[in-house]
Formats: C-alpha cells, sequence, structure tokens
C-alpha cells in the first residue's frame, strides 16, 4: 500500500489542483457556454431556458448591441484606409513568411487565429478611431490595456531601476512604491473619484486657478479614460515595480561593472548589459499585468460607471451590467467575447515570447 | 576606537565604478520624492477624511487636520462602537477567507507546480476531453435539469470507467507538462463574470452559500493558476540532487516536498503568498455573490459605504479602507526582505 | 451598519413607542425572519430599529441584511428561484416585483390583509394601494416608503432674484439659467442652478422619466408612460420624449461641471451644502434638510414637477396644446405628471416559507406599514421613508417636532399631497424585465446623448428598438397582459 | 577475481548484498543513452564506472539508484529484482557529486535525515549521528549549517550521511571532483580505508582513471552507452579489451602508430619493424605505453623520431616526439638529458605492444599473447 501510494504519488500532487480547477472553471465555463446560447428566466424552483442560437453573440456583433460591443461604423477615412491596409500587408506577409520557412497544420491553424484577431483589431481601430467614429467597450478595454500597461511599465521599470541603485532608504521606497497594490480595487475606485472631484477634492483649487473650473473629466471621454488609467496605474505600477526591482537586482553587479570598465556609459550599460537580461522577465511581468488588465471593472464601474455615455466602460464592465439587469444570456456571450479576445492575445503573446522557455522544461 | 578617515571625494571628481554622479542622484532622488508624493498623497487624503465629518467634506476641500477642519473620530467610532458587531464581523470573515483560501491555494498548488516541475506526466487527451465531457454533462444535468446529483455522479463515473479506457486506446494524443502548465495558467484569463452564475449555483446546490468555506474555495481556485505558475518555476530553480538524495535516504515524495523543498523555498513562498493573499482579501466580485450575511467581507463593507441616495460615507468608507490595508501592509513589512528575491526567481526566472 | 447613524432620538422615539403596540407577547419565539435589502442607516436602518420592537413584543427575530443597491434585486432573485432561500423577505422596488410575483416566487398577502385590522388600507394614498402593492390586482407588497419625485427649490435665492417657482419646463430652464453662478451658500463661490443626477447607472433614468411624464401621459395613470397596452408598441420614438431629453440635456448648461458623474449622493450634498438652486428628487430633500450640517434649513422650498403645456398625440407622435379633451387634469392649461419613480420601498414575503414564517413576516412588514410607526418613521430624514399615508400629511405636529419649522413643513406636505394624490400620477415600470428597459436602455442611451455621442433622434430610435427586443425575448403577449394590469386596465 | 578473493581482501559486515544488473537500456526518446549493460557485482565490491563525459557511466549510476526508470533489462540487489522499485525501497545511499546537503540543515539534521524518515527515535538518531560523524571527524561541526563549511568538509558529511544507515549498497556519483588536488588524494585514501572497513557493495562514478585504478576493486570502462571492459584495474591497464581502453586508461595515454601488417612484418607511417606471431592485417593500430619504451640512439631501435619537447615532471622525463606529425611519448628516468630538435630512436619489447584493429578498434592478439 505504501508502495503503491509513493508510486502513485506524482499523480497524487497534481490531482487536487487538477480536480479543483476542472470542477469550479470547467464546469461553470461550460455552463455559462450554454447560458451564451440561451435566455433564461428565473422562477419558482429553478430556471427556463430558452436556446435562442447565436442571437446573443449576433446582437452583439451585427444588432443592437454593435455600437456597444465594437463600435459605430459609417465610413472609413482615408487615415482608416492607410492604416488597415498597411497594417492587414504586414500581417499577411508575417503568415507567408511563416508558411515557407517552417509549416506545421498545429502551427498554421494557430496563427492563423491570431491573424484573424489582428485584423479584426486592425479594422476595428480604422474604422472606428481613426474614422472619427466612436468606438465601443472592446476599444475602451485594449485602452486600458495598452496604454495602461506602457505607462505601468515604463514608471515601474524606471522606478525599479533607480531603486535598483545604490541608494539610501531602499527598503523604505520599497514598502512605499508597494502599499496602493495593497489597497482593495474597489478602495481605489473612490479614493480616486475624491482626489478627481472637481468642486470638493483635494485638487478643485487647482483646477479653478488652471481655469477648468468649468471642464469636467467626467464629462469629456478621453479625459474620462485617461483618469481612470491612472487610477488603474497609481495601483498596478506597485507590481511592475516590485517584479522589476527584483529582476535589476539579479543582474550581477560584476557584469555591470565590467562593462563599466571597458567604457560603457550609464545608458550603453544599461542597453547592452541589463536590459537583455532583464527582458523575458520584463514579458513575464507583462503578461501576468496583460491578463488581469483585460479584466478591469471595479475602477471604472466605480469611477464613472461607464459614462460618459460608453466611453469608459469595459467589455468586463458591459458583462457586469447585463448580468445585472439580468441578462444573463448577454452577460455570458459578452464575457465569451473577451475571453476568446484574451485568450487569442495572450495566447499569441505567450507563444511567441513565453512558452518558448517553458517547453524547454520537463 | 581610532579614527577612520574615508577621503572625501569632490562633487567634480569623476564618479568610483558603481557610484553615481552627484548630479545623477539629485535627478534621482527627486524623482524618487515626486513619486513617493503621488503614492502617498490620496493616502493622506484617505487617512485624513477619515476624520472629516460630512460638512467638512462637502465643503471641502481642506488639509490640515486642526488647522483648516477639526478632526473627529466619528467614523471610527461608528465602526469600532457603535457597529463594531458588523465591522468585526466582516474584519473577521476576511482574515479567516483570506488565511485559508491563501493557504489551500498556495498548498494545493505549490504540490502542483512541485508535481509538474519533477514528475514528466503524459496524459492521453481523449481521455481527458471525456472526462471533462461527463464532468460538464454531469453538473449541467443536476445544475440546469434537476438531475439528483447521486445519480448523475454515479451514472457519470460508471460511464468513465467502462468507456474512458476504450476511448482512450483509440487515439493517442498526449499531452505534456508543458500543456497541463499552460492550461493551469489559463485558469487566471477567465474574468470572474463569466464563472460566477455556476459557481453560485455549484454552492446553493450543496447549501453552502453565504459559509466561508464556499468563498474559500472559490479564492482557492481563482488564485491557484497565480501560485503554480510562481512556483513552479521558483521549484526549478531547486536543485534536484537534493531532492534525489532526500529519495534515496528514504523520504517519500511528501517527505520530500515538506522537508526539503518548502524549506528551501521560503523566499518563492512568501512573495506568491503575500501576493495571492492581497488578492484574497481585496476581492470583491465573487464574495458579494457567494455571501449573504454571515460570510461578508471588508470590501463589501467598503462598497457598501456608498449609501445610494445619502451619496458616499466618505469619512465611514475611509475608515474601511484603512482598516483594510492595515494588515497587509503589516505583513508586507514582515515579508519585505522576502518579496524580491522571491519573485525574481519564482516568476521569472527559469 | 451604521444602523444608529444620527441613531439617538430615533431610539429614544422607538422605544417610547415600543410597548404601546406590544400585542400577542412571544407567540413567534424562536421564528427568525432575514430580510434582504440595501444597505446604511436608509431603509435598513430603521427596520433593525423595529425590528428589536417587534421582538420585544412578538419574539421573532428580525435579521437585516444589506447588500449593495445595484445587486439586491439579482441577489434576490436567484436566492428565490434558485431555492437558496436564505432569504425570507425582500425590501425592494415593487415595479421589479412584478417579476418575482410572474416567477411565483412571492406569495399573496389578500389573505393577510383581509385579517389584519391594523394595517388601514383607506389611509394609504391611492397610487401606492391600487398600483403599487398591486399585481394583476392582488396585493403582493407592502409600502414602507412612497416614492415620487418633486422639484425643490431654495426659497431665499428665488427672493433674491425675484422669482416664481417653474411651472413649466420651459420656466424651469429659464430660472436655472437665472440664478446659475448666484452665491447661496455665502461662501464666495458661484453655485449652480440646479442639481440633478446625471450619472449614467445611477439614477439618471429616474429623472428623465420625470421630465417626459407631463410631455407623454395627461390621461390618468392608467394611461402609462411607456407603450401602447394592446401592441406594447413603445410610445418613446416621439416629440413627447425629444422634447424632454432635449430640456434635460439643455439643463446640463446651469448644472455643475461634472454632473454627468453624478448620482443621488452627489447631488443632495451639494444640495445640502447650499450649492443648488433647484433640484430634482424624491421626497428625502425636505427631511434631510432639517438635519445636522445642513445649510438649507427652511430654506427650501417644495413643489410638484414641472408640466408641460403641450402633451403627446400618441397616433401622431406630435405634441399639442393641452386642451381639456386630452387633458383632463390639467391645471392653467398646463398638464402636470408626478413620476412614481421607483415605486418606493416594499416589502415582500417569499412564497416558499411556512405558514408561520409568512405569518410573521407578513406581521413585520404590516407592523412597518402601520400608521402608528411610520408616521413617525417619514419625518426623520435618516430613515430614507418618505410619505405614502394621508395621515401623515395631515398634520404637521409630528414634522414641527421633528425640526421643521411650520412654514416649511406645510410647504413641503402640501407639495406631497398635491402630487401623492394627483390622478395623473405617473407609474414606474411595472413589468418583467424592468431593469432593462429602463436600467439598461434607457439609462444607456440618455448618457449617450449627454455625453455627445448621438443625437437625440438616435437614441430615441435605439431606445424603441432596445425595448421592441426586449419585449419579443420575454414574450410579447405576456408582457402586454402584465402592463396593462400593472396600469390598471382589466378586460 | 573471485568472489572469495574479495572476501578476503575486505570483510564484509554482512549486510553487503550483490548487485546484478542484466541488459540494462536506457532510451531518451530516440536517444539510446545505454546499451545493454550486464554486470554482476559481488557484494562488499568496490566498482568503479569509468569513462568520458556523456559515456552513460551517470545514468547507469543513477537507474541503479532508481532516480531513472530502467528501460528494459532487470536489476537486482541480493536476491530482489528492483527494477520498478522506487528508490526508497531499494536500500541504497548515494554520494552526489554537489554533495546534495540540505542547506536549511544543520550538519547533525543532514546526517540524521536517513533516520528520520526511517521513522527512529531522536536518542537513536543523536547517538548514530555521532557515531557517524565521528567516524569521517566531523564530531565538533554537528552544529553548523552546510554553508559554513569547507568542501573537504561537506564531502564529509555527505560520506556520513551515506553510512549513517548502514545500506547495502553505496552509489557515488564523482564524489571528489569538486575538491582541489591535495584534498583529493587524501579524501581518497579514506574512502578506500572506509569501505573497506564497512564492506558494503560501492559503486562508484569518476572520468578520473587514477581514482579509478586506486580505489577499485573491477573497473567498468564504458563509451557511448556500451560496457568495453570489465576487469580489475591491471586488468584493464595491461589487458585492454580494446583500442578505447587502451588509449583511455594511463596517462601519458599510450602511443600508437597506424599502418599494416603483412607476414609478421609491421609497416606504418615512417616506422616498420617485425612483429612475431601477429596475424595479417591490412588495416592495424600498434601501441605502446611511455613507460613500456626507451629512447636510445638513432637507427639503434624500432623506429625513429625528432624529438618535440621534453618535459621533467620531478619524478621522472617525458619526451614527446614526432613521427610524421603524430606524437609519441616516451617516459625515461630523471636523469635522462635530450634536445629538442634531434633524431632518437624508440625501441621496446615485443611483448609490450599492443595491436588493434585499425576499423573497429578491438584487439588483435600475438600468438604469444593469446596464449
Amino acid at each position: 500500500m505504501n508502495e503503491w501510494l509513493d508510486k502513485h504519488m506524482g499523480r497524487l500532487f497534481l490531482a487536487p489542483a487538477v480536480t479543483l480547477i476542472l470542477v469550479f472553471s470547467i464546469f461553470p465555463l461550460v455552463a455559462s457556454l450554454i447560458m451564451a446560447f440561451a435566455r433564461i428566466r428565473f422562477s419558482a424552483g429553478g430556471f427556463k431556458v430558452r436556446f435562442v442560437g447565436w442571437r446573443n453573440f449576433e446582437k452583439q456583433f451585427f444588432g443592437s448591441e454593435q455600437f456597444h460591443l465594437i463600435g459605430t461604423f459609417t465610413q472609413i477615412s482615408l487615415l482608416g484606409w492607410i492604416f488597415g491596409l498597411s497594417v492587414t500587408a504586414a500581417l499577411l506577409w508575417w503568415i507567408w513568411g511563416y508558411v515557407r520557412r517552417h509549416f506545421t497544420w498545429f502551427g498554421f491553424v494557430g496563427r492563423l487565429i491570431t491573424l484573424a484577431m489582428g485584423l479584426g483589431i486592425t479594422w476595428l481601430f480604422a474604422g472606428t478611431l481613426l474614422s472619427g467614429n466612436l468606438f465601443g467597450t472592446i476599444g475602451t478595454t485594449l485602452f486600458y490595456v495598452l496604454v495602461g500597461c506602457a505607462i505601468q511599465f515604463v514608471i515601474g521599470t524606471a522606478l525599479a531601476y533607480a531603486c535598483s541603485k545604490n541608494i539610501r532608504g531602499k527598503t523604505a521606497f520599497r514598502v512605499i512604491f508597494f502599499v496602493p497594490m495593497m489597497i482593495t480595487p474597489i478602495g481605489v475606485g473612490y479614493i480616486f473619484r475624491m482626489m478627481a472631484d472637481t468642486t470638493k477634492g483635494p485638487f478643485s483649487n487647482v483646477w479653478q486657478w488652471v481655469g477648468l473650473g468649468d471642464f469636467s473629466w467626467a464629462a469629456d471621454p478621453w479625459a474620462a479614460r485617461i483618469f481612470i488609467v491612472i487610477a488603474d496605474s497609481w495601483q498596478w505600477i506597485p507590481f511592475v515595480f516590485i517584479m522589476m526591482l527584483a529582476a535589476f537586482e539579479s543582474v550581477s553587479r560584476d557584469l555591470t561593472e565590467a562593462a563599466e570598465l571597458d567604457g560603457a556609459g550609464p545608458w550603453q550599460s544599461f542597453r547592452e548589459i541589463t536590459w537583455p537580461h532583464v527582458l523575458p522577465i520584463a514579458a513575464t511581468v507583462m503578461l501576468i499585468r496583460a491578463i488581469e488588465a483585460f479584466k478591469i471593472v471595479d475602477l471604472p464601474n466605480i469611477m464613472t460607471s461607464g459614462g460618459p455615455g460608453i466611453a469608459t466602460e469595459s467589455v468586463s464592465l458591459q458583462a457586469y451590467y447585463a448580468w445585472r439587469a439580468l441578462d444573463l444570456g448577454s452577460a455570458s456571450a459578452i464575457a465569451y467575447i473577451l475571453l476568446f479576445v484574451t485568450v487569442v492575445i495572450c495566447v499569441s503573446f505567450f507563444n511567441l515570447v513565453v512558452l518558448a522557455r517553458v517547453r524547454k522544461q520537463p | 576606537m581610532s579614527t577612520q578617515l574615508t577621503p572625501k571625494r569632490s562633487i567634480f571628481e569623476a564618479p568610483a565604478i558603481g557610484q553615481m554622479s552627484m548630479a545623477t542622484k539629485i535627478v534621482l532622488y527627486t524623482l524618487l520624492l515626486i513619486w513617493t508624493a503621488f503614492v502617498l498623497f490620496p493616502i493622506y487624503w484617505l487617512i485624513i477624511t477619515s476624520f472629516k465629518d460630512a460638512a467638512d467634506v462637502n465643503q471641502g476641500p481642506f488639509f490640515l487636520p486642526f488647522v483648516d477642519f477639526q478632526p473627529s473620530l466619528h467614523a471610527w467610532k461608528e465602526l469600532f462602537v457603535t457597529d463594531y458587531e458588523d465591522t468585526l464581523r466582516a474584519y473577521f470573515n476576511s482574515i479567516i477567507i483570506s488565511l485559508s483560501a491563501t493557504g489551500l491555494s498556495v498548498l494545493i498548488g505549490s504540490m502542483a507546480a512541485y508535481a509538474l516541475s519533477r514528475v514528466a506526466y503524459a496524459p492521453n487527451l481523449i481521455t481527458i476531453l471525456f472526462f471533462i465531457f461527463l464532468l460538464a454533462m454531469t453538473g449541467v444535468s443536476i445544475g440546469i435539469y434537476g438531475v439528483d446529483w447521486r445519480l448523475a455522479a454515479a451514472v457519470a463515473v460508471a460511464l468513465f470507467f467502462f468507456l474512458a479506457r476504450a476511448v482512450g486506446n483509440l487515439y493517442q494524443f498526449r499531452l505534456h507538462n508543458g500543456d497541463i502548465l499552460f492550461w493551469i495558467i489559463s485558469q487566471r484569463i477567465l474574468a470572474p463574470i463569466v464563472v460566477v452564475v455556476p459557481i453560485y449555483m455549484m454552492f446553493q446546490t450543496v447549501r453552502l452559500l453565504d459559509t466561508h468555506i464556499a468563498i474559500i474555495i472559490t479564492y482557492a481556485v481563482v488564485n491557484m493558476p497565480i501560485v503554480v505558475w510562481l512556483m513552479y518555476d521558483f521549484f526549478n530553480s531547486i536543485p534536484r540532487d537534493l531532492e534525489e538524495s532526500a529519495q534515496l535516504d528514504g523520504a517519500t515524495m511528501i517527505g520530500t516536498f515538506r522537508e526539503i523543498v518548502l524549506p528551501l523555498s521560503r523566499t518563492g513562498l512568501a512573495a506568491t503568498t503575500l501576493l495571492v493573499m492581497i488578492l484574497s482579501w481585496n476581492e470583491y466580485l465573487l464574495a458579494l455573490f457567494l455571501s449573504t450575511t454571515k460570510a461578508q467581507t471588508m470590501p463589501i463593507l467598503v462598497a457598501a459605504m456608498n449609501a445610494g441616495e445619502r451619496g458616499i460615507l466618505w469619512w465611514s468608507m475611509s475608515v474601511a479602507i484603512i482598516v483594510m490595508i492595515i494588515p497587509v501592509v503589516a505583513l508586507a513589512i514582515v515579508l519585505q526582505k522576502y518579496i524580491s528575491k522571491g519573485l525574481l526567481v519564482g516568476a521569472v526566472k527559469g | 451598519m451604521l444602523r444608529k447613524f444620527l441613531g439617538g432620538t430615533a431610539l429614544a422615539l422607538a422605544t417610547a413607542i415600543a410597548p404601546m403596540s406590544a400585542s400577542a407577547e412571544g407567540h413567534y419565539d424562536g421564528v427568525t425572519v432575514n430580510i434582504l435589502t440595501r444597505p446604511g442607516p436608509v431603509i435598513a436602518g430603521r427596520m433593525v430599529e423595529r425590528g428589536e420592537e417587534f421582538k420585544a413584543m412578538t419574539g421573532a427575530e428580525i435579521r437585516v441584511a444589506e447588500v449593495p443597491f445595484a445587486e439586491i434585486f439579482q441577489k434576490l432573485l436567484t436566492d428565490w428561484a434558485t431555492g437558496t432561500n436564505s432569504v425570507d423577505v425582500g425590501v425592494f422596488a415593487s415595479g421589479w416585483g412584478v417579476e418575482l410575483v410572474a416567477g411565483g416566487l412571492v406569495e399573496n398577502l389578500d389573505p393577510y390583509i383581509a385579517a389584519d385590522d391594523k394595517i388601514d388600507l383607506q389611509d394609504i394614498a391611492p397610487y401606492f394601494r391600487d398600483f403599487n402593492q398591486k399585481v394583476e390586482g392582488s396585493t403582493y407588497f407592502i409600502t414602507i416608503d412612497g416614492d415620487f419625485q418633486m422639484m425643490y427649490y431654495r426659497t431665499d435665492v428665488f427672493a433674491d432674484a425675484g422669482l416664481e417657482p417653474p411651472k413649466t419646463w420651459e420656466e424651469y430652464l429659464e430660472v436655472g439659467a437665472k440664478i446659475h453662478g448666484m452665491d447661496m451658500n455665502d461662501d464666495g463661490e458661484p453655485d449652480f442652478g440646479s442639481c440633478t443626477f446625471m450619472k449614467r447607472n445611477a439614477q439618471s433614468y429616474f429623472a428623465i422619466q420625470s421630465v417626459a411624464a407631463s410631455m407623454v401621459q395627461s390621461k390618468g395613470t392608467g394611461e402609462g408612460l411607456y407603450f401602447d397596452p394592446a401592441t406594447m408598441k413603445p410610445k418613446v420614438n416621439n416629440d413627447a420624449w425629444k422634447k424632454a431629453f432635449e430640456v434635460f440635456k439643455a439643463s446640463v448648461a446651469f448644472n455643475p461641471p461634472d454632473v454627468l458623474n453624478h448620482d443621488i449622493g452627489d447631488t443632495r450634498s451639494l444640495a445640502l451644502a447650499g450649492r443648488c438652486g433647484m433640484v430634482i428628487d424624491w421626497g428625502d430633500i425636505g427631511p434631510l434638510s432639517i438635519e445636522d450640517g445642513s445649510q438649507i434649513k427652511d430654506k427650501v422650498g417644495a413643489i410638484i414637477m414641472p408640466g408641460s403645456t403641450e402633451v403627446l398625440n400618441v397616433e401622431t407622435g406630435k405634441l399639442e396644446a393641452c386642451e381639456a379633451s386630452n387633458c383632463p387634469h390639467a391645471v392653467d392649461g398646463v398638464n402636470f405628471a408626478p413620476f412614481a419613480a421607483f415605486g418606493g420601498w416594499t416589502g415582500a414575503v417569499s412564497a416558499t416559507l411556512d405558514d408561520q414564517k409568512k405569518q410573521a413576516a407578513y406581521d413585520f412588514l404590516s407592523y412597518m406599514n402601520q400608521a402608528e410607526q411610520s408616521n413617525v418613521d417619514v419625518t426623520m430624514g435618516w430613515t430614507g421613508y418618505n410619505p405614502y399615508r394621508n395621515s401623515q400629511l395631515e398634520d404637521t405636529t409630528a414634522w414641527v417636532e421633528a425640526g421643521f419649522s411650520e412654514a416649511s413643513a406645510e410647504n413641503y406636505l402640501s407639495a406631497i399631497k398635491e402630487s401623492l394624490n394627483h390622478p395623473n400620477m405617473a407609474s414606474d415600470f411595472r413589468i418583467p424585465g424592468a431593469q432593462q428597459y429602463t436600467g439598461v436602455v434607457l439609462d444607456r442611451e440618455l448618457a449617450r446623448y449627454l455625453a455627445g455621442e448621438i443625437t437625440v433622434d438616435q437614441a430615441l430610435a435605439n431606445i424603441e428598438e432596445g425595448w421592441e427586443e426586449i419585449t419579443d425575448d420575454f414574450g410579447r403577449e405576456d408582457q402586454a397582459k402584465i402592463y396593462s394590469l400593472s396600469l390598471g386596465i382589466t378586460n | 577475481m573471485t568472489a572469495e578473493t574479495i572476501q578476503n581482501a575486505s570483510p564484509t559486515t554482512g549486510t553487503a548484498k550483490a548487485i546484478s544488473i542484466r541488459d540494462m537500456n536506457k532510451y531518451y526518446g530516440a536517444f539510446h543513452a545505454l546499451k545493454d549493460l550486464s554486470i554482476d557485482v559481488e557484494a562488499g565490491e568496490f566498482l568503479v564506472l569509468l569513462g568520458p563525459s556523456g559515456c552513460g557511466k551517470s545514468t547507469a549510476l543513477r537507474m541503479i539508484a532508481g532516480l531513472e526508470s530502467i528501460s528494459s533489462g532487470e536489476l537486482l540487489i541480493g536476491d530482489q529484482d528492483v527494477t520498478e522499485v522506487l528508490p526508497k525501497y531499494r536500500d541504497i545511499a548515494m554520494v552526489f557529486q554537489s554533495y546534495a546537503l540540505y542547506p536549511h540543515k544543520t550538519v547533525a539534521e543532514n546526517i540524521g535525515f536517513p533516520l528520520k524518515m526511517a521513522k527512529a527515535t531522536p536518542e537513536e538518531i543523536d547517538s548514530a549521528v555521532r557515531a557517524a560523524a565521528d567516524q569521517v571527524e566531523l564530531g565538533e561541526l554537528l552544529d553548523r549549517l552546510p554553508g559554513q563549511l569547507s568542501g573537504g568538509q561537506r564531502q564529509r558529511v555527505a560520506l556520513a550521511r551515506a553510512i549513517i544507515r548502514r545500506p547495502s549498497v553505496f552509489l557515488m556519483d564523482e564524489p571528489l571532483s569538486n575538491l582541489d588536488a591535495k584534498l583529493r588524494g587524501n579524501m581518497r585514501a579514506e574512502l578506500k580505508h572506509m569501505q573497506g572497513e564497512l564492506g558494503i557493495t560501492t559503486i562508484y562514478v569518476t572520468h578520473d582513471q587514477i581514482e579509478a585504478m586506486t580505489l577499485a576493486h573491477r573497473v567498468a570502462i564504458m563509451k557511448d552507452g556500451v560496457l568495453q571492459q570489465l576487469g580489475t584495474p591491471k586488468e584493464v591497464y595491461s589487458d585492454p579489451a580494446n583500442l578505447f581502453v587502451a588509449g583511455f586508461m594511463g596517462s601519458p595515454p599510450m602511443n600508437f602508430i597506424t599502418g599494416k601488417i603483412t607476414g609478421g612484418q609491421f609497416a606504418g607511417s615512417g616506422a616498420a619493424f617485425a612483429v612475431a606471431g601477429a596475424a595479417d592485417a591490412q588495416s592495424v593500430k600498434v601501441g605502446f605505453r611511455p613507460e613500456d619504451c626507451r629512447i636510445v640512439d638513432k637507427g639503434a631501435g624500432l623506429l625513429d623520431a625528432d624529438v618535440f619537447t621534453v618535459e621533467m615532471t620531478g619524478d621522472q622525463v617525458l619526451v614527446t616526439l614526432r613521427l610524421q606529425g603524430e606524437p609519441l611519448v616516451v617516459k625515461m628516468h630523471k636523469d635522462f638529458e635530450i634536445n629538442a630538435g634531434v633524431t632518437a630512436g624508440i625501441t621496446m619489447d615485443p611483448e609490450h605492444l599492443y595491436f588493434f584493429d585499425g576499423e573497429t578498434g578491438a584487439r588483435l592478439r600475438t600468438t604469444a599473447q593469446t596464449s
């Protein structure tokens, strides 16, 4: 018995995690997939499920919710055409290059999906933002992910690099910079609502003084989005900071000192020695951050409730509102669309950057 | 003690290797201090708001306690004297839930990560898909069509054992550790909104709603991908010799894990624990759904301070947020020395 | 939580009253009634206190669970529909409850009321008695709070400016612009002509309906605001709603700069800080104005929501001048239609309880509703309860005791009386999917229009399309039937 | 050598068990890492697996330990078939190249770990730890952590941990390679002494032939996953089975000249001499050890070559000559003197010549050698 246990211990170690995840995510996933193709109504003793085929999805892409999810399309501007066509060409060139060099069906299909997503997003931007049309929650979510992650990455990395130098009070900085991450996202939302209040917030006097007394960030789509990105960055820069600090501290001092002896300036030493060393780490950190950023819901919900209009509404928030209005079918459909977008983008990134490293392991 | 003189360096002297010039230092400290202000000011505002009353907030802004407004403890009193029952209940719920969920998640997650980093798996894909299909069908038939759960489970188990081997032997497409790892990690991509209703229904079926257990299990599962992700790389960095030696010395896998691997992974565990702890401590949506009264956690208390028609009770909300931050900051300071190192090897070094 | 917020006096009052209503002591020993409602002192707080009295009287323990406003209904519905039944009584807007009734989840209270000699239904204002508490002719809900919107204005500011409170929405825009920028609380800073909650996913869809009601509905409560009862064709893509949208947007000019991000909490705190010349709100502003820290004590007057000189011709979709034929309830050619926004907090009993628990639950709701208790509760701003009984408005004593001056109490009560008993009161949505019709579609399109994303015509067309979609989803005939019933049309 | 001679050489304590390796194979995917290894190790024997890195010796050791699965074949320890048995049930102790000391445990805890795993009482563990520590002279260091020890001390801790349990088999994976040269010599002697004293069957992996020669009862020489020769140190040195073994053993290594044999006459690059008793062969390598030959005057030996360098190592002089570009090394007495650049002759006894097949590397024995 003991020996049998020992032999199968490898499986027993993995089993609890796999079982829990299967039960708590596969079953719910399947259940909500069913919901996504149905209309659900609560009634005494359970639910009434009525299957409606693709209607919940159709509504999001082509029907009354199109503007909401992907944006308003009228005509595509010249800029839109230029951007769209050139990115399309680049993407096609990329896949052609793959087909010519090393072709496997598995890899090809995977890349085709990536390609489709890339084209979709390209034309989404070409048709909405670049053509002066409104974009929907997918556009807003991508804005949060791209701009937010970029800001967080740049500032977080810069702070981490500064703190990795031999400076006084390093420990204090490290703890202080970490604090925002410990606050519940709801709390962060409310804190920044206080901060940004133009009538009674701490900066209201400054606001008046610079002549913006009648301007409200909450009424301007871009200002509102940027405020949310600022709050999001305030909360998540600490994460990037702490990870990148660890990365920078792992760069052997011998290496940088050797580079300095070889006559490299600080910038060269950073670019030639430090940066290549931390690059894989940075990729992982950004992947983690991007995965979480796609799910952003608390901040826009609390700071603006998705307003003005639908300007700050993320896909996740859209699903949340649908769910709150008991429209479980739409909520599931939207959530699945988000899942698809996130998975394709993250898996593409994972495959191109991270997985190569993981696969090397047994 | 003899005085030991270190030669003073002039500003104009070229800095030694590894040193910074004065100008660089000034710029650096300025930037760091600006960022410190950016980080701390909202927290300062939070703290002073907790000592304000309605008029101080609504006719504000007021910046300095005792100078431009008279601080009062009314919000603190409300939470800790008048309504201490509700506050403390939520607080203890939060502590119990986040500690247990973190413990469970770190334990099970690191076991899985360890197994993945050490044991080569090659499960048959078809068998797995079959298993998942059965599981889903069982869940759906119980949850949506109201089949008795014992019956459904029995049928599913029987079907699995009779058919799994037959089906599995037909195709031999096998998964490997990398695939399993990726699958586990990819669970984190799920937005909780996708799964919250079915999870609610599951716990409802087993009558566990509004209990600690429901939230603990859910949090543990939601955070497990992070644990596996961070700990997998960490375990990979531990030399195998040690474990092989322990195995030869008569240790079981559990013994090796407990005696050798876990102690050696202290830094990674500390960092992972802190991260998972923070995520469980702050989670809102799932807690909202899975709790009604008995198991309500602190984030729900914070959200409840937005009393709708009466506006946001900024002062009470500030108190709630502050008391929520305190234990995490304390924990972070205790674990401070581990965090940096731990995250590094764990998250990022392969 | 915070149940004793500002609660010293309230508690004293409550305990003073308790022994008087004592009856049949202890016959519910061991029974626990779990109530689910919104958080904070508002609504929930008073129930907790009354629950303690009720326990002393009957032995039944009242437990109040609180979840954020936006999630109450969602939570209640899942709880009852899945048979979780951790909640025995839900306290929520009656409009939401129609869906619960349709699902067979709520107990019909007719037999209980018949056996109840204390509730005195006739004292309850007609709208609440005959519409708000009922579905398909039977009473399912017990009102504990009467909700409809009124217009408040600053008497001192209007006197200074030599203005009269607005009677129509055109006048509202005029006076709003005139008083905007005046310093209304002597702090040297310019204040705002009006404060309206215009935040998305908050309460702005109530405000717009208050504006639209007098333009859309003129023939009495039974006419309805939203649909043609026969076909369920939305009455929304027309000139009346267009004008309402335009008025609403025009008022942004004399609202605070970040009004688009203001929910009712924001507007109330601004109003209490003395920064708003006019406020659209429920009955709460009256009692709130006399609270500690209020800058507007005895400086605020209430009037019925402004009306319209033109009303909708349903056939043509155009606005027509108000005449006796199309506006039977008009006063001086102005049609008023106070909007029963939200309908008020009402209690409903789960249909799955055992008989004793049902009776205990009903008894507690009845206890909350009875004049003896509610007439006190509605005078206290912090409770969030607004008047719904005529006896609550009859004499000003309780109100003056609560802190009103005689004049402002009278002004406030007369405005309420006028609205509450108005034959043309506009009913809120009372059909399944109410949340989706207004809380999602109307609210979102209004927000997009206010934010300048779309034109008013696009907004209204979108609302019409969205409403049709929801109606189809829920089943057009079922919806038509319930809608007719909710308007009192029986055939 | 027979079992009896081993018994005589090292009296066992009775716990030692024989190991029987039968047709053991290891595949890593398509890579065949170990090919049909068969060795019978006597109880109490000290067997060294010797070979260049990548020859499969460590794999074989790890398979014996149970750390790698056995792709095919059988493994017996004592009478028990342990092919499928987990490491902990094989009653084996192993010393790793890295020592594998648990950095978070003290020396005493490290040494006592096997007993702790065997659920011994603390008292038992304590006395056993002391005994083992005394045996390797670590008595005073029991409370230290491995990080605070020197390389040699760590090595001793690892040894003590291996012996504390009195296993029936010791496995050692290049245990001395991380020590400096002097310490290595000392430890080698201690190891040999200890193994003799304890009499525990030991399999020892190394790429260092000196270690192999000095420690082993028998040496198994491996290359590319194939066992080349198994024998006592003397056997593998003086009677190599093939070209690889001949070239691998000995320092400096054996000299080789390529050529062919016709009618008892060798003809190769720059040399031609008679080889008595050797069969004809088209391609052949003739080998001779540096210590088996002498430098003589030009023309006086079997062959002539140009002196390339002369190295004085203290106890001897190593003369490297070049025969048509190929180096030949001759070990001479320390007083020998010669200048680089001159041409000299090399001579040796014919019985010290080894012949190998030029293609396969197989040993070609002369009539005298086969007898």
